[in-house]
């Protein structure tokens, strides 16, 4: 791990400057914001889900109008009146959710808003080509730029989308969690490029839940709560745990004790399951009580092996066994594995993971009408009841069971898809990435959720790309490697480099 | 954070908010062609206005749930065409009593929507063209069944469609009536209504929360075509006779109602008892125009511009409702 | 199929087109029945290809039907067209390839054929003569200054702006006050409508004239709903089966019969006969019938 | 992980797949039909065919650039009718030449596709309210405009319409291949083409890229309407009159044409090429059931049945290309 340069000052002339920046929606997001960032530094913003990071950055970046307050670049008033005028000025911005579009190619996804053309006719070879270089750069050499960007996995199309954000000339860059689908040798990649950019003068913005990664990089770092400044210090003057003092605002949560568990009997058994070239005859077991991580890099086809198992995706080959049954559970569609006791919290919230429209309530009892309801009439008391008590238990943080989900911070979005399936109370759970873009406090809150599932005998499978959460929180590991299970350890035999070099396996062995 | 979380009278607020919109136009609707006839403002009228909405008010309703869903039903209109030819034969050519006829037109109805929901489900094919493609397919059903010809029953069928003596409206305006609150409760109080409505936001959230949308949907689109049927015995109640080719067009009628009430065209969102006022609204336009004896062109302009002018008043009224909660 | 091939001009079994408009309508099938019953009884004579446009006002899709004939090479077309004027030039260039063309039921626009230079025989009914007949006997039961509606079908077909002639030749005569025109479109459930709207304008309406049957089975509808029956009379136009049960129950008071059934079959013979040169391209007007209550008994 | 990437050859091979399978459901049915009649596989009849398939063809075009950026354009069969009727009363009434009458009726195409556009885009709204808004109001328009009255015209007009001698196909047809080549390359290679198919795909990336939808979509929905005006050229021509009742119901043909060419109604995918196969197939259908002679009821049924057909075929062609690369 290379430790950053030294940290430029305030010597450093303010690049860009933010006064008593207001926001509100139905309640203030944003109150009284004051923020400075240095050419050549990298400034982390960090906060709970919600406390507004987003919201400044897009009003940074001009998606957003702010309600109150000035802005300065370079000295100059700025108040951008839409996303290319803060272009124009030379703010880019890398969003927390993708945008890109399926339909058209890296390429042209990479060009958005800027396609190389002569008389309106696209350029196709002088855009290839530069995308080629933009992906190299990013270390996605091996991405055909002229592929649909359907065809990537999640991860891969965020580091499209950072690349696409890189290969532009800007003063400022924001970066809201551009890390959060990213598996490490990604970060490692993209903190390179973040190098460069301060060696050349650019200011960055840097949005992480992360801690890690923080301390690894940013220069200074403001704390939001609440929408308010807590407080802005160079990183050496700051320790976690003050951070995440400042951060919920309280002591932090006692670690929970992730101590081992004694695993149950068989709760869920894959044998040979394989589909398309994503998933080749995958099998392992989960026990009742145990957390089994399931590490691996991106597009290792782990989301594909979780979608097979439920039936969302249909397998080639192979078969899923409830406990010691030897006759297979018949999983035609995810219908059959959710009654089967068996259940998948989606990676990508908000295409497979919530109704956006609807509000957290409607959202939460989906998986569950049944119990809130009497020969298909909805009980609106009980209805609300459950709503509030598992979004109580994930510690949502927004205006109430009412408030509809398009309107909560990502991390928010996140816990409301847990609470569904908590509230389903399902005997295996199936985690892909719970924690992407949770802030850290939350984070707490679903690792001590996943011990409490499995303290209650169930069997849990995390897949995540934090490494080193599935290094804390799991009994057992499985480290996929394209579309194979490369390696399995139990909790205390494994080192980050095993899995890695585990991770890495079969990717290697196909290049010599 | 108290204040933030919508209170009960908010709601009440807002739910007046979005009734009077539509009340209003309603009213402005009727206040001009009461000025600008003598016999417009007349219960007659607004009897005769009444029963001649039921058979729209029914099949609305059902276009209401396939919009919710996130699909459409271009075919309701030769679905009707088709069950009113059912019935027409079975009264008039087999003898069966009406009880029994109508009962056959709304199965009828209810097959052909089972046909088209169970195609679209079992091959994810969109329902527009599906539709489409029963919208010929009931239309030649219809002429086989009617062997091209109009079918007169006369009084036998009259009772559903005539206007009781006393309060002026018939019966098939009150099970109209009563379709439409029974569809706005399914729609906001039960699990199946729960289902579509989360189907038309995100299907594949619901599909991988371990809902099977397909029966759902495929029920909807019966549902449709039952409600179409059932709209074909007002019709063909009312007139007296089954029109083989009756209904056409329909389709797109009962879409601009339901439009124009603010369900949305993409799924999710949908409001049975606007839609009621969306029909209201075209029936009131209708009659006025007729009435005032406005000439095909102008009828033409000014269906389609009040149309457009509907919905974007909605627009506004949307936003204003947003922006004072 | 059964349709043979043309070897030459003077085939014994020629192959003639019979090209309705919208065959989803009563008039035009039956029209299509008489014409294939006949043929049966001559299958040895001719053989027969029935057409109809899926949409009465869809001139386009008839134009191309006539094309597709000319493809095809049809002996003789018997065409019913969809609209007096927009036909002439596709007829034009049937003539020109041989075909022989008659003219039924919506005569062909004189001034067309005339600037095209075609001659094209029509076979059919006068249909303001028909609607005067029907417009003379409404007018009898009804007393002057009464007032009364009409009821047109497409404003801009043929037929339907001469049976508003019709009627109003026979109405303006007998001193009626005529205080509606509006178009029914064909339609029963628009007519409806229109009627519905009509008679709670017009307290005083005491009859409406519907240009068709099902406008006129729309119009009676209205009437009942609005508790006037007796009170507004009827008349239509077509006879078709269905108006024939209201008229003997008084609820319409008459219609038209311009014998739909043998229309077709007289313009077929019409056709036989040019094409065994035994017939010169003459025009032959057909009979219409005013039917009422005593009539059908 | 070199296999993953789609070479050039997968590609071809993919495209080649593509244009098979309707080339199949193509020659299927011209095998069936010249099987039935003795006369339908002559030049006459592919002649006729591809003159009448003129005025389709350009209208589904537009038709496909309305689908591919999510939008619905319900209006092109009256906005034909009253590009028709301005041609015909024009030439007829006002005695404009060929070429000034017949800019003059594209122009008002333009006109009513970019009202369509601007209202759409304006109070974003849903196109299908919008475009049903016009349909009453072009229709009208087109009413008011021929006075009601059929405009003939004569051999005029007939220039474009009529077979040259020779090639048997019509200037209109060779224009209509021109356009669909065009519309093709356009959608595919321009700049133009791109943002429409991601403003399909997904209006608000497109607006965070910087871009502004909504001119592109009021472009779109004005080619569409000049499209529209372009056919009512051919389809006059062809006539040698122009009908204020043309084109109704045509908005269906020209959705199932472009669907049955595998165009997605939900945006960001389609295929010019794809969509004049598509008209190909509805032309011959017709054109070979009006040369069998089959009656009308059957006529709707196979209709019907052939444009469900022909889209579930197509979802087992994807399958099956998908499965294979
Ligand atoms: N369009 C909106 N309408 C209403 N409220 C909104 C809207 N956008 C954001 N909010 C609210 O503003 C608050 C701040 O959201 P923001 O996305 O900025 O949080 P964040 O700090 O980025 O959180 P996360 O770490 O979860 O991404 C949240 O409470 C959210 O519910
Ligand atoms: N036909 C295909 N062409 C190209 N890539 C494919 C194809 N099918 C699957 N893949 C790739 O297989 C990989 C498996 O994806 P999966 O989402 O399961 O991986 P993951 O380990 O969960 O990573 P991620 O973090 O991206 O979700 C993806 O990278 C996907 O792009
Ligand atoms: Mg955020
Ligand atoms: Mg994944």
């Amino acid at each position: 791990m290379n430790t950053p340069a030294p940290a430029p000052g305030s010597d450093q002339p303010t690049l860009l400057s933010l006064r008593g920046i207001c926001k509100s929606y139905a309640a203030p997001v944003l109150t009284d914001v004051d923020f400075d960032l240095h050419s050549g530094q990298v400034h982390a913003l960090v906060g709970a889900n919600g406390a507004g990071k987003s919201t400044l950055s897009r009003i940074v970046s001009g998606l957003t109008p702010g309600d109150g307050g000035a802005m300065t670049l370079g000295g100059q008033p700025y108040a951008p009146g839409g996303k290319a005028e803060a272009e124009a000025a030379g703010v880019q911005m890398v969003m927390q959710e993708l945008n890109l579009v399926p339909t058209l190619t890296v390429a042209e996804n990479i060009h958005m808003g800027h396609l190389p053309s002569r008389f309106g006719w696209v350029r196709r070879s002088v855009m290839n080509a530069q995308a080629r270089e933009a992906l190299t750069a990013a270390g996605l050499g091996d991405v055909d730029p002229s592929a649909p960007v359907s065809t990537l996995g999640v991860g891969q199309q965020q580091m499209v989308e950072i690349a696409a954000t890189l290969r532009r000339s800007c003063r400022v860059l924001i970066l809201d969690e551009p890390t959060a689908a990213l598996t490490d040798p990604q970060i490692d990649l993209l903190f390179e490029q973040i190098a460069m950019l301060k060696q050349r003068g650019v200011g960055i913005i840097y949005i992480s839940h992360r801690m890690d990664e923080i301390f690894r990089i940013a220069d200074r770092i403001t704390i939001l709560r609440d929408g308010r400044v807590i407080t802005a210090q160079p990183t050496g003057e700051l320790t976690m745990d003050v951070i995440i003092r400042h951060m919920a605002g309280r002591d932090p949560v006692e670690a929970t004790d992730m101590g081992e568990r004694t695993p149950g009997a068989v709760k869920l058994r894959v044998e040979h399951l394989s589909r398309g070239k994503a998933v080749r005859d995958v099998s392992f077991e989960l026990r009742g009580g145990e957390i089994v991580g399931l590490a691996g890099l991106v597009g290792s086809g782990r989301t594909e092996t979780l979608r097979a198992i439920i039936g969302a995706d249909r397998p080639d080959a192979g078969c899923v066994y409830r406990n010691d049954s030897s006759t297979p559970v018949k999983i035609r569609q995810p219908r059959d594995a959710v009654r089967a006791g068996i259940a998948m919290i989606p990676e990508d919230r908000k295409q497979d993971g919530l109704l956006l429209s609807q509000p957290v309530r409607a959202n939460t009892t989906l998986a569950t009408m049944g119990a809130v309801s009497t020969a298909g009439w909805i009980c609106s008391g009980d209805e609300r009841r459950a709503a509030s008590r598992f979004n109580d238990i994930v510690e949502l943080r927004g205006a109430g069971i009412e408030q509809n989900a398009d309107e909560l911070s990502g991390g928010n979005q996140q816990k409301v898809v847990i609470a569904r399936w908590l509230m389903r109370d399902s005997e295996v759970m199936l985690f892909d990435e719970p924690t992407r873009g949770i802030d850290v406090a939350a984070k707490w809150t679903v690792y001590r959720e996943l011990a409490d599932l499995a303290g209650r005998g169930k069997a849990v499978l995390v897949v995540s790309s934090d490494l080193r959460e599935l290094m804390a929180i799991c009994d057992r590991m499985l480290v996929m490697s394209a579309g194979r299970i490369a390696g399995e350890f139990t909790r205390g035999q494994w080192t980050y480099d095993d899995i890695m070099a585990a991770a890495f396996s079969n990717y290697l062995n196909r290049k010599s | 954070m108290g204040e933030l979380r919508p209170s009960r009278r908010a709601a009440i607020q807002r739910m007046a908010a979005e009734y009077a919109g539509m009340t209003l136009v309603l009213a402005a609707l009727v206040g001009l062609f009461s000025a600008m006839s003598d016999h417009f403002f007349t219960t007659a009228t607004f009897s005769t206005l009444a029963n001649r909405a039921a058979d729209l008010t029914v099949i609305a309703v059902g276009m209401t749930f396939v919009l919710v869903v996130a699909g459409i039903d271009l075919s309701v209109g030769s679905v009707l065409a088709l069950g009113g030819s059912v019935l027409g034969v079975a009264m008039a050519q087999w003898g069966w009593p009406m009880p029994a006829a109508a009962a056959l037109c709304i199965v009828t109805g209810l097959a052909a929507g089972a046909v088209n929901g169970a195609i679209t489900v079992a091959w994810a094919i969109p329902s527009f063209i599906v539709t489409l493609g029963m919208l010929e397919i009931a239309r030649g059903g219809a002429y086989l069944v009617a062997n091209e010809r109009t079918q007169y029953i006369g009084d036998a069928i009259a009772g559903i469609g005539a206007p009781l003596a006393g309060i002026g409206v018939s019966p098939a305006f009150m099970i109209a009536l009563a379709v439409v609150i029974i569809g706005q409760i399914v729609l906001t109080r039960t699990v199946f209504g729960r289902y579509m409505i989360a189907i038309g936001t995100n299907e594949q959230v619901v599909r991988l929360s371990g809902i099977d949308p397909r029966p759902i949907k495929a029920i909807v689109f019966m549902i449709c075509g039952g409600l179409a049927g059932l709209g074909a015995v007002f019709q063909t109640s009312r007139l007296g006779a089954a029109d083989p080719n009756a209904g056409i067009g329909l389709e797109l009628s009962a879409i601009a109602a339901v439009v124009i009430g603010g369900t949305s065209l993409m799924g999710g969102r949908g409001s049975v008892i606007n839609t009621f006022f969306g029909v209201l609204i075209i029936a009131v336009l209708e009659a006025g125009l007729n009435q005032l004896g406005v000439q095909e062109p102008a009828k033409r302009l000014i269906t389609g511009a009040v149309i457009v002018v509907a919905v974007v008043a909605d627009v506004y009224r949307q936003k204003l409702t947003r922006a004072r909660s | 199929g059964d349709r043979s091939s043309k070897p030459a001009a003077d085939n014994d079994n020629p192959t003639i087109a019979l090209i309705m408009k919208s065959l989803a309508n009563e008039f035009f099938s039956t029209m299509a029945d008489g014409a294939r019953d006949h043929q049966k009884a001559h299958a040895d004579e001719y053989s027969l290809i029935v057409n109809g446009i899926k949409d009465e006002r869809d001139l386009a899709q008839q134009m191309s039907i006539v094309e597709q004939m000319i493809a095809q090479q049809v002996d003789a077309i018997v065409i019913a067209p969809a609209d007096s004027k927009a036909l002439a030039p596709v007829l034009k260039r049937a003539l020109e390839a041989g075909v022989v063309v008659v003219n039924i039921d919506n005569k062909l626009d004189d001034g067309v054929l005339e600037q095209s230079g075609i001659d094209i025989p029509f076979v059919g009914p006068d249909n303001r003569d028909g609607a005067r007949k029907a417009g003379e006997h409404l007018a009898k039961t009804l007393k002057p200054g009464d007032e009364v509606a009409i009821l047109e079908g497409v404003p801009t077909a043929f037929n339907g702006q001469q049976r508003r002639a019709g009627f109003e030749d026979a109405l303006k005569a007998a001193e009626l006050k005529i205080v509606a025109v509006q178009s029914g479109q064909w339609e029963m459930a628009k007519a409806n409508s229109v009627a519905a709207a009509m008679l709670s304008e017009h307290p005083n309406l005491k009859a409406i004239a519907a240009s068709n049957d099902s406008m006129a089975l729309g119009a009676a509808a209205a009437i009942k709903a609005a508790g006037r029956e007796g009170q507004v009379k009827v008349v239509g136009f077509d006879n078709i089966s269905a108006v024939q049960q209201m008229i003997k129950d008084g609820k319409i008071l008459a219609t038209v019969d311009q014998h739909g059934d043998q229309l077709a079959v007289y313009g077929i013979e019409q056709a036989l006969a040019m094409l065994k040169g035994q017939a010169a391209a003459d025009d032959r007007q057909t009979p219409t019938d005013l039917i009422t209550a005593e009539s059908i008994k």
